[in-house]
């Protein structure tokens, strides 16, 4: 054994990973592989991580910055009571299968996504929407029953992509889309090959393969990498890996921002986490750092509220909720808890979750709350927590850009029932000036985080590796999505 | 001897029923529902209500056991509902890769086993004995996940012989498969052969005892004669047995080992239809693994059969 | 003489770890509990911790002993219920050879058999949610037809001895002959497969808790070490080798006492002629 | 001229010396003898000439086979040796040979490993072999396999294994003790006409004084890994120089001293029609399963004080029998009665009936359970008893009858592996007479005992049926047995009892064939002239 492990750092020093100049194809590694490939039917994020601007591209569509810029729609003009929306679209727009695209496809697309049939996993972002009107083959008007100033956001998202009525039923296992990939094989269980669409309508790819290979085994992804299986590994699973990666002149660790407010949810509507007094010592018993120490070996920012700190509305608040084991047991004893009291710790598979529930447990073990760990595959997880809402904590990622409107929901999981932030979200939603809405944004940070409503713990890093060769990966996540168009080798 | 390949057989066919519905009635009663856990946090009740009417979901469990069933014997497996792929296809796909990968497996410590085995038989007590037992104790007592790790970070991070795991696929030539499978071939044959060996040899030194090996040894063949025309035909009958156990272990046992070398082959299947709650995928996977067992006992029956003569008059 | 080693090699491996189990239900250098993130991944021998600590500045050592206490306490009471079902199976299945009784018992061993081990550990995890109860249940399960089978074939084998018939010409009934005549007839025997099963139940959960299905957190063991190791082994091998050998050591202890314990109950003196 | 010359051999394994000083020689085409009672050291001596010995023996002194001393031949000159120019057979026919190979293969294969011979010819020379030893091939065709054979048929496969190169010298180890009398008569007669034909040498290793005496044209005597005595048959029988030889020989001719016989006419046991039948498996899937009839209307008498022997041949239904008298197992058809109470067909047989009957078996080594004490082994029958003796009652029973069969009170604290196999078939006998039985069954009580241990029991037996007036039922196949044993005789043949009658009767003048076969077959041992 001892000799095995000389022969291992032995071997790191006679790494050389020069890999060959000028190729044209690229390996990009993926923890999950998508249960199919049509975004519009089901929410794994793996499913755009795929084909999102690659295959399949919408009106709209995210920048790497995560701005929302023209994709299929060439320009907009909206209404003055903000309840028209009309859409110019690209010319010489082609399927993948050869056919034409136009206004009809939209109508299609968006009609199929409201339908009440439907099976679209975020059929809320077209709930405004009253109508979709074809106003010639280039232009096409959605009228909204009230002013709505998410919705070029909203049809940004992957789920608000652009399917043809020929082919739509194919998406599933072999997509036709617009985008600059076209689809060419899925090895189920191991990969999934694309290919440059040569008669794209806009900036072609640089590459002409790419290939996603699914390796959900951390180790499994780091050996993968190590032996150059894989080129690139946009969400690395294993931060402890990363500081090998950087180590090695072969490979770029790629730091960025996720949408991800990884939180711990507490169930405010379960005694004790009905009394605002417990939920605050629960938030002074945390200790970021060591979280994001422990579990996330330093990746990630530590949050005091639910958005995301790159945005530019984002107000750190994290001292609001500082560690405080102190404050936290003075809080219990106040709230009447002075043997501390025992409930439940649900927690899904993400290793931010597994890792960060056993050091949040020894976190509050010190304040004297005994949470039981129970560690849930995702189906229990959603059948147990998120459906059954029978939990007392549970950590969990809320990857969604923007989705503080979550907390508006009174029976959403975590069952935040406060009429003021319902109301301000209304608001919200309505309101079309950006300096206002900036302003409710931050009000409504402020709010739950003064209510305590969930222990904030971190934004969620995307922490990817990639071959030293490889120039135009995206840094950030505004969406989960791996866009390869620009991606080329040196 | 047809009488007696037709009770087995009847008893194989009641065996799969029962273990059909035992099947059918435990993944039923899995939590979580495949529906919700494809749409995912921001699903709305009624569009989950409509997706479990489009896979049928919504239909009586005794309805659904019974077109399950019924499609299993005509050979349609039915459709993945997360895949929305005929699940029969997916595993093809996947046997192609499990199936080889116990194949090997299997070679691999039927040809460490039997000399090992021969050997420590026949030179009882001696140094080889001692030592080639010492090692089988040894290759049971590893877990072969934990193996299967140290092989990786040798033979595949370090000295970078073996890629780390995955599968190429056949179509890019036999040789870069059995490449891609050799390691985990490796990590699950060492415990096999181990047993095997230990198997072989006590079954050897029995069969050594026995009268019939004496009255050859009269007749005046030397002890290597004995060995090769008498003792080792009667040692390999309980011998058949384990290799058949295993057999089907293999198919079944690699779970973990395809996990670890991220092979796309049954377990792994398995691993993610549990997960998604791809239920109708879980049941026929297991079902076939099931069927596989019941056969391959039912084969090693008949094998003994065929080299036991006394057997063959039942 | 080789059988005797086997005996005192074994012996004093698998008593090591159960002393290690024991010792830790009192005391453990650290506490396996306490997490000190600033202590992390400690190499072995540096400061004092003796064999490191894990990625939570855990103490290694003392999770190894506290894990040992897991998997022996899982292990045992796995091969408990094993015994307990299987054994009073196995005899009344002799007892009625070739009849309905028999017939039934060893249809149902064939078809729990049938059944891959490790799918049915997964599903009733996947149904009842991981814990060691769980995973108790789930090797006990297949601990049954084993000892059933095992005593079945023995039994029979000692029904046939005349002196079975002796009794029931005195009258004695199959039950009563089962406990009085064939069971004491079958210890050694059971005690041998026991520490077999015993020692393969450890393997068993190691490989449950690998796949997370074992011992939930805090509460250390091997197999969940061993997981969570897996991503670190390339730079904290220790993480992983500890654990690793401590199951092998067990296990392999186990076995060579089982194996000596065979040799010793049966010294083969039916060899050559006669 | 001399054949074999074996000088002052000795062997002793893993440092144990077993043989000392053996010293004999054996004349080209004649039979040799080598007589002694288990642990004597025969069958070593045999293994010895063959060199077929078990790890770690050692052996000196001096081997030749006409002239050349086998001590200094390589193993594989002496490969060459076995099965060319000496031959082995051995006791146990049934696992003798390899149960997945033809008898035509094994046979042939000693011809082509020491010949250079075509597969053909040597199946040409094994089916010649076959007639030889009176296994016509279209009776018994090559591709037979053993377990397709009987008993008395592997033993002549055997024998043509080891007779098919015709070789000079044929070591034959206890060839006949597993078999039937009628059987055992056979092989012999085949043996010796072999002999005869090829002008082979026959060493003829037997416990069996009589089997011997008959065959041999010398004798040697072993004992205790010695030789006794030795020399020309007809002379050491009839000088008997050395005290155990004559011991051997009153035992193995043993008549114990008798109560007179008894004259009560008083019915204890009476068997009426008895039949039992046992399914035989069904020829197709699902058709009717046959029956094979073990016993056919039995019918027979057993009064009170008598001694009554149940002679047959193995397979002939003695052990039903016994089942069904014992009660372990209920008849299809008829009825027994013991004292009065009669037990129908298919009826179970009540406490109060079995109370009245033990029995003693044949093996002394199976027949207790070694994991009890002897003590409680022999108390056992007590729970026959509505109310058991406990406590001291109960030791003092026990300790009663472990005197009464010539063992001390205190034997009963030990575990039965701590007795010889003489011992404990006393033992067996007390467990039988504890509950103070009307009716011993005896189910070849003595069979498996060596001649002076047989003999002693045999003495015990009538001393005890004298003491507690005790009933017999006497089953063996070992005719001599029973002639000094018994008043009566049942002859039992296929389930079916050909002849009965006084002991004296049946003996003088047999009425059925049968019968009359089997006393032709038992070679009788009358003092030499």
């Amino acid at each position: 054994m001892k000799r095995t492990f000389s022969i291992l750092i032995a071997a790191y020093s006679i790494f050389c990973g020069v890999a060959n100049a000028a190729r044209t194809d690229i390996v990009v590694g993926m923890q999950l592989e998508p249960p199919n490939l049509d975004p519009t039917a089901a929410a794994a994020a793996a499913i755009d991580e795929v084909v999102y601007a690659n295959v399949f591209e919408g009106l709209t569509r995210f920048a790497s910055d995560g701005s929302v810029i023209p994709a299929l729609a060439k320009s907009w003009e909206i209404s003055e009571d903000g309840l028209a929306y009309t859409f110019t679209l690209q010319s010489g727009v082609m399927f993948h299968d050869g056919s034409v695209f136009d206004a009809n496809d939209v109508k299609f697309s968006l009609d199929r996504a409201r339908a009440d049939d439907s099976t679209n996993a975020q059929k809320q972002l077209f709930a405004g929407i009253t109508d979709v009107v074809v106003v010639d083959p280039a232009t096409v008007t959605l009228t909204l029953e009230k002013p709505n100033g998410a919705l070029l956001f909203n049809l940004a998202w992957g789920d608000a992509i652009v399917l043809s009525p020929d082919s739509f039923d194919k998406a599933k296992t072999a997509p036709v889309g617009t985008g600059p990939f076209i689809f060419s094989k899925w090895v189920q269980g191991d990969r999934i090959e694309l290919s440059r669409n040569t008669a794209y309508w806009g900036e072609p790819a640089k590459l002409d393969k790419a290939t996603f290979k699914f390796i959900s085994e951390p180790t499994a992804a780091f050996a993968a990498l190590m032996a150059g299986d894989v080129d690139a590994f946009p969400v690395f699973p294993a931060p402890e890996n990363l500081a090998q990666f950087d180590a090695d002149p072969r490979f770029t660790v790629v730091v960025g921002s996720t949408e991800g407010e990884t939180i711990l949810s507490t169930n405010n509507k379960q005694p004790p986490f009905d009394n605002k007094l417990v939920r605050q010592a629960l938030a002074h018993a945390i200790d970021r750092k060591a979280i994001v120490d422990g579990a996330m070996f330093g990746f990630g920012t530590p949050i005091g509220t639910h958005f995301a700190p790159h945005h530019p509305a984002y107000v750190d608040l994290t001292a609001n909720s500082s560690y405080d084991p102190e404050k936290s047991r003075a809080l219990l004893k106040e709230a009447g808890f002075t043997e501390g009291f025992s409930t439940t710790l649900k927690l899904p598979p993400p290793s931010y979750a597994r890792r960060g529930g056993e050091i949040i447990a020894a976190q509050l073990r010190a304040v004297g709350i005994d949470a039981e760990i129970s560690n849930l595959e995702w189906a229990q997880w959603l059948e147990q927590v998120f459906r059954g809402k029978d939990f007392g904590l549970t950590i969990v990622s809320h990857t969604e850009p923007m989705d503080i409107g979550i907390y508006a929901k009174p029976d959403y999981y975590f069952q935040y029932d406060n009429t003021g932030f319902q109301a301000l979200i209304t608001d919200l939603e309505a309101e079309a000036d950006p300096a206002r809405r900036t302003e409710m944004m931050q009000q409504a940070q402020q709010m739950i985080s003064d209510d305590y409503v969930n222990g904030y713990l971190f934004q969620l890093a995307k922490t990817g590796v990639a071959n030293a060769d490889i120039v135009g990966l995206w840094e950030n996540s505004p969406t989960q999505a791996n866009d390869l168009t620009a991606v080329h080798w040196k | 001897m047809l009488r007696y390949i037709l009770k087995r057989l009847v008893s194989l066919a009641m065996t799969l029923l029962v273990a059909s519905i035992i099947v059918f009635l435990v993944i039923e009663v899995l939590p979580g529902d495949p529906a919700s856990y494809m749409l995912g946090l921001n699903a709305q009740p009624e569009t989950v209500m409509a997706l479990r009417e489009e896979l049928g979901l919504n239909a009586s469990k005794p309805v659904r056991y019974f077109t399950w069933i019924s499609g299993l014997v005509t050979g349609d497996f039915g459709i993945s509902y997360t895949y929305r792929t005929p699940v029969a296809e997916m595993i093809a796909d996947r046997a192609v890769i499990s199936l080889p990968l116990a194949v090997y497996a299997l070679v691999l410590s039927t040809l460490i086993a039997f000399p090992a085995g021969i050997i420590a038989a026949t030179r009882r007590g001696s140094a080889a004995d001692v030592s080639i037992m010492g090692f089988s104790q040894l290759g049971v007592a590893i877990p072969n996940f934990w193996f299967a790790m140290i092989l990786v970070t040798v033979f595949a991070i370090n000295l970078r012989w073996f890629s780390a795991g995955g599968f190429p696929g056949w179509e890019t030539g036999f040789f870069n498969g059995l490449k891609a499978l050799t390691l985990p071939a490796i990590a699950l044959a060492l415990p096999q052969a181990s047993i095997l060996a230990r198997v072989m040899r006590s079954s050897l030194l029995d069969t050594l005892g026995e009268d019939f090996v004496r009255s050859a040894r009269a007749k005046g063949l030397s002890v290597r004669q004995t060995l090769w025309r008498h003792a080792l035909r009667n040692a390999l009958i309980p011998v058949l047995t384990i290799i058949g156990l295993q057999f089907s272990f293999l198919l079944a046992g690699a779970i973990i080992i395809e996990n670890v070398f991220f092979l796309p082959g049954l377990g792994r299947l398995i691993f993610q239809g549990i997960s998604q709650r791809d239920l109708i995928v879980v049941e026929s996977v297991v079902m076939l693994l099931v069927f596989a067992v019941v056969v391959v006992t039912f084969l090693v029956d008949v094998a003994y059969a065929v080299a036991d003569p006394r057997l063959r008059s039942r | 003489m080789l059988r005797h080693r086997n005996l005192v090699i074994g012996a004093v491996l698998a008593l090591a770890f159960l002393l290690a189990a024991v010792v830790s239900l009192f005391w453990t250098p650290f506490d396996v509990a306490e997490i000190d993130i600033a202590n992390k991944l400690k190499k072995p021998g540096d400061s004092i911790y003796l064999f490191g600590t894990d990625h939570f500045g855990r103490d290694i050592l003392s999770m190894i002993m506290v894990g040992a206490r897991t998997s022996i306490a899982v292990a045992l009471v796995a091969v408990g219920i094993g015994m307990l079902f299987g054994v009073p199976l196995g005899l009344a299945a002799a007892s009625r050879h070739g009849g309905v009784l028999d017939e039934l018992i060893m249809r149902t061993n064939d078809l729990v058999f049938a059944f891959p081990a490790l799918l049915i550990a997964v599903m009733i995890t996947a149904v009842f949610g991981p814990s060691a109860i769980n995973a108790i249940i789930a090797i006990g399960i297949f601990n049954i037809p084993v000892f059933a089978r095992l005593t079945r074939g023995a039994a029979l084998s000692v029904w046939q001895r005349d002196f079975i018939l002796a009794a029931r010409v005195a009258g004695k009934t199959a039950t009563r002959i089962s406990l009085e005549h064939i069971l004491p007839n079958l210890l050694n025997l059971l005690i041998v497969q026991g520490t077999i099963q015993f020692s393969l139940g450890i393997l068993a959960e190691a490989g449950l808790s690998y796949v997370g299905l074992g011992a939930q957190p805090p509460t250390p063991s091997w197999g969940r070490m061993l997981a969570e190791s897996q991503t670190m082994i390339s730079f904290a091998p220790h993480l992983a080798l500890f654990p690793g050998f401590a199951i092998v050591l067990t296990v392999l202890g186990l076995n060579l006492f089982g194996d000596g314990l065979r040799d010793y109950f049966d010294p083969r003196i039916r060899r050559g002629s006669r | 001229m001399t054949l074999l010359h074996v000088q002052d051999l000795a062997l002793s394994i893993n440092g144990t010396p077993i043989l000392r000083d053996i010293d004999f020689s054996l004349t080209a085409g004649q039979v040799l003898g080598i007589i002694g009672e288990s642990g004597s050291g025969k069958s070593l001596t045999a293994f010895s000439i063959m060199r077929l010995l078990p790890p770690g023996s050692l052996v000196s002194g001096r081997i030749a086979l006409d002239g050349d001393d086998l001590g200094a031949r390589t193993e594989t000159q002496m490969c060459e040796l076995r099965g060319n120019d000496i031959a082995m057979i051995f006791q146990e026919p049934m696992t003798a040979l390899n149960p997945v190979q033809t008898i035509g293969d094994q046979v042939a294969e000693t011809v082509r490993i020491h010949r250079q011979v075509s597969r053909a010819q040597a199946r040409q020379i094994a089916a010649a072999t076959l007639e030889r030893v009176e296994l016509p091939n279209d009776q018994f065709p090559l591709s037979r396999y053993p377990h397709e054979l009987s008993g008395g048929q592997r033993q002549r496969v055997v024998i043509a294994m080891a007779i098919a190169l015709r070789p000079r010298l044929l070591i034959a180890d206890e060839p006949t003790t597993a078999l039937d009398v009628t059987t055992q008569a056979q092989i012999l007669l085949l043996l010796k006409k072999l002999v005869a034909q090829d002008g082979m040498s026959l060493i003829l290793i037997s416990h069996d004084l009589a089997v011997v005496a008959h065959t041999a044209d010398t004798i040697v005597i072993m004992r205790q890994g010695r030789v006794v005595e030795a020399g020309d048959t007809q002379r050491v029988l009839a000088e008997m120089q050395h005290p155990y030889t004559r011991q051997l020989f009153d035992a193995s001719g043993h008549v114990p001293v008798r109560s007179a016989m008894s004259t009560g006419r008083e019915v204890l046991l009476k068997v009426q029609g008895v039949s039992r039948d046992y399914p035989t498996p069904r020829k197709t899937l699902l058709g009717k399963p046959g029956f094979f009839r073990a016993l056919e209307r039995v019918s027979f008498e057993l009064y009170r004080g008598e001694k009554l022997g149940l002679v047959g041949e193995s397979g002939c239904g003695k052990s039903t029998l016994t089942r069904a008298i014992l009660g372990l197992e209920a008849c299809q058809e008829g009825s027994i009665s013991i004292g009065g109470d009669q037990i129908a067909a298919g009826q179970l047989m009540p406490r109060a009936v079995r109370r009245k009957m033990q029995v003693v078996f044949q093996d002394p080594y199976g027949s207790f359970n070694p994991r009890h004490k002897v003590g409680r082994l022999v108390a056992e029958p007590f729970y026959i008893l509505d109310q058991q003796p406990r406590g001291t009652a109960r030791r003092a029973a026990v300790s009663a009858a472990l005197e009464s069969v010539g063992l001390t009170a205190d034997d009963a604290s030990k575990y039965i592996h701590e007795f010889s196999g003489g011992q404990r078939q006393r033992i067996a006998i007390a467990r039988a007479l504890i509950t103070r039985p009307e009716l011993i069954v005896l189910d070849e009580a003595v069979s498996a005992l060596d001649v002076s241990i047989r003999a002693q029991i045999l003495d015990l037996l009538s001393e005890l049926s004298a003491d507690h007036e005790l009933s017999y039922l006497f089953i063996s196949h070992d005719l001599t047995v029973v002639r000094a044993v018994t008043d009566r005789i049942l002859v039992m043949k296929d389930g079916v009892i050909v002849e009965q009658g006084t002991t004296e009767a049946v003996f003088q003048k047999p009425q059925h064939p049968y019968t009359r076969e089997l006393i032709a077959a038992v070679p009788v041992l009358e003092p030499a002239s």
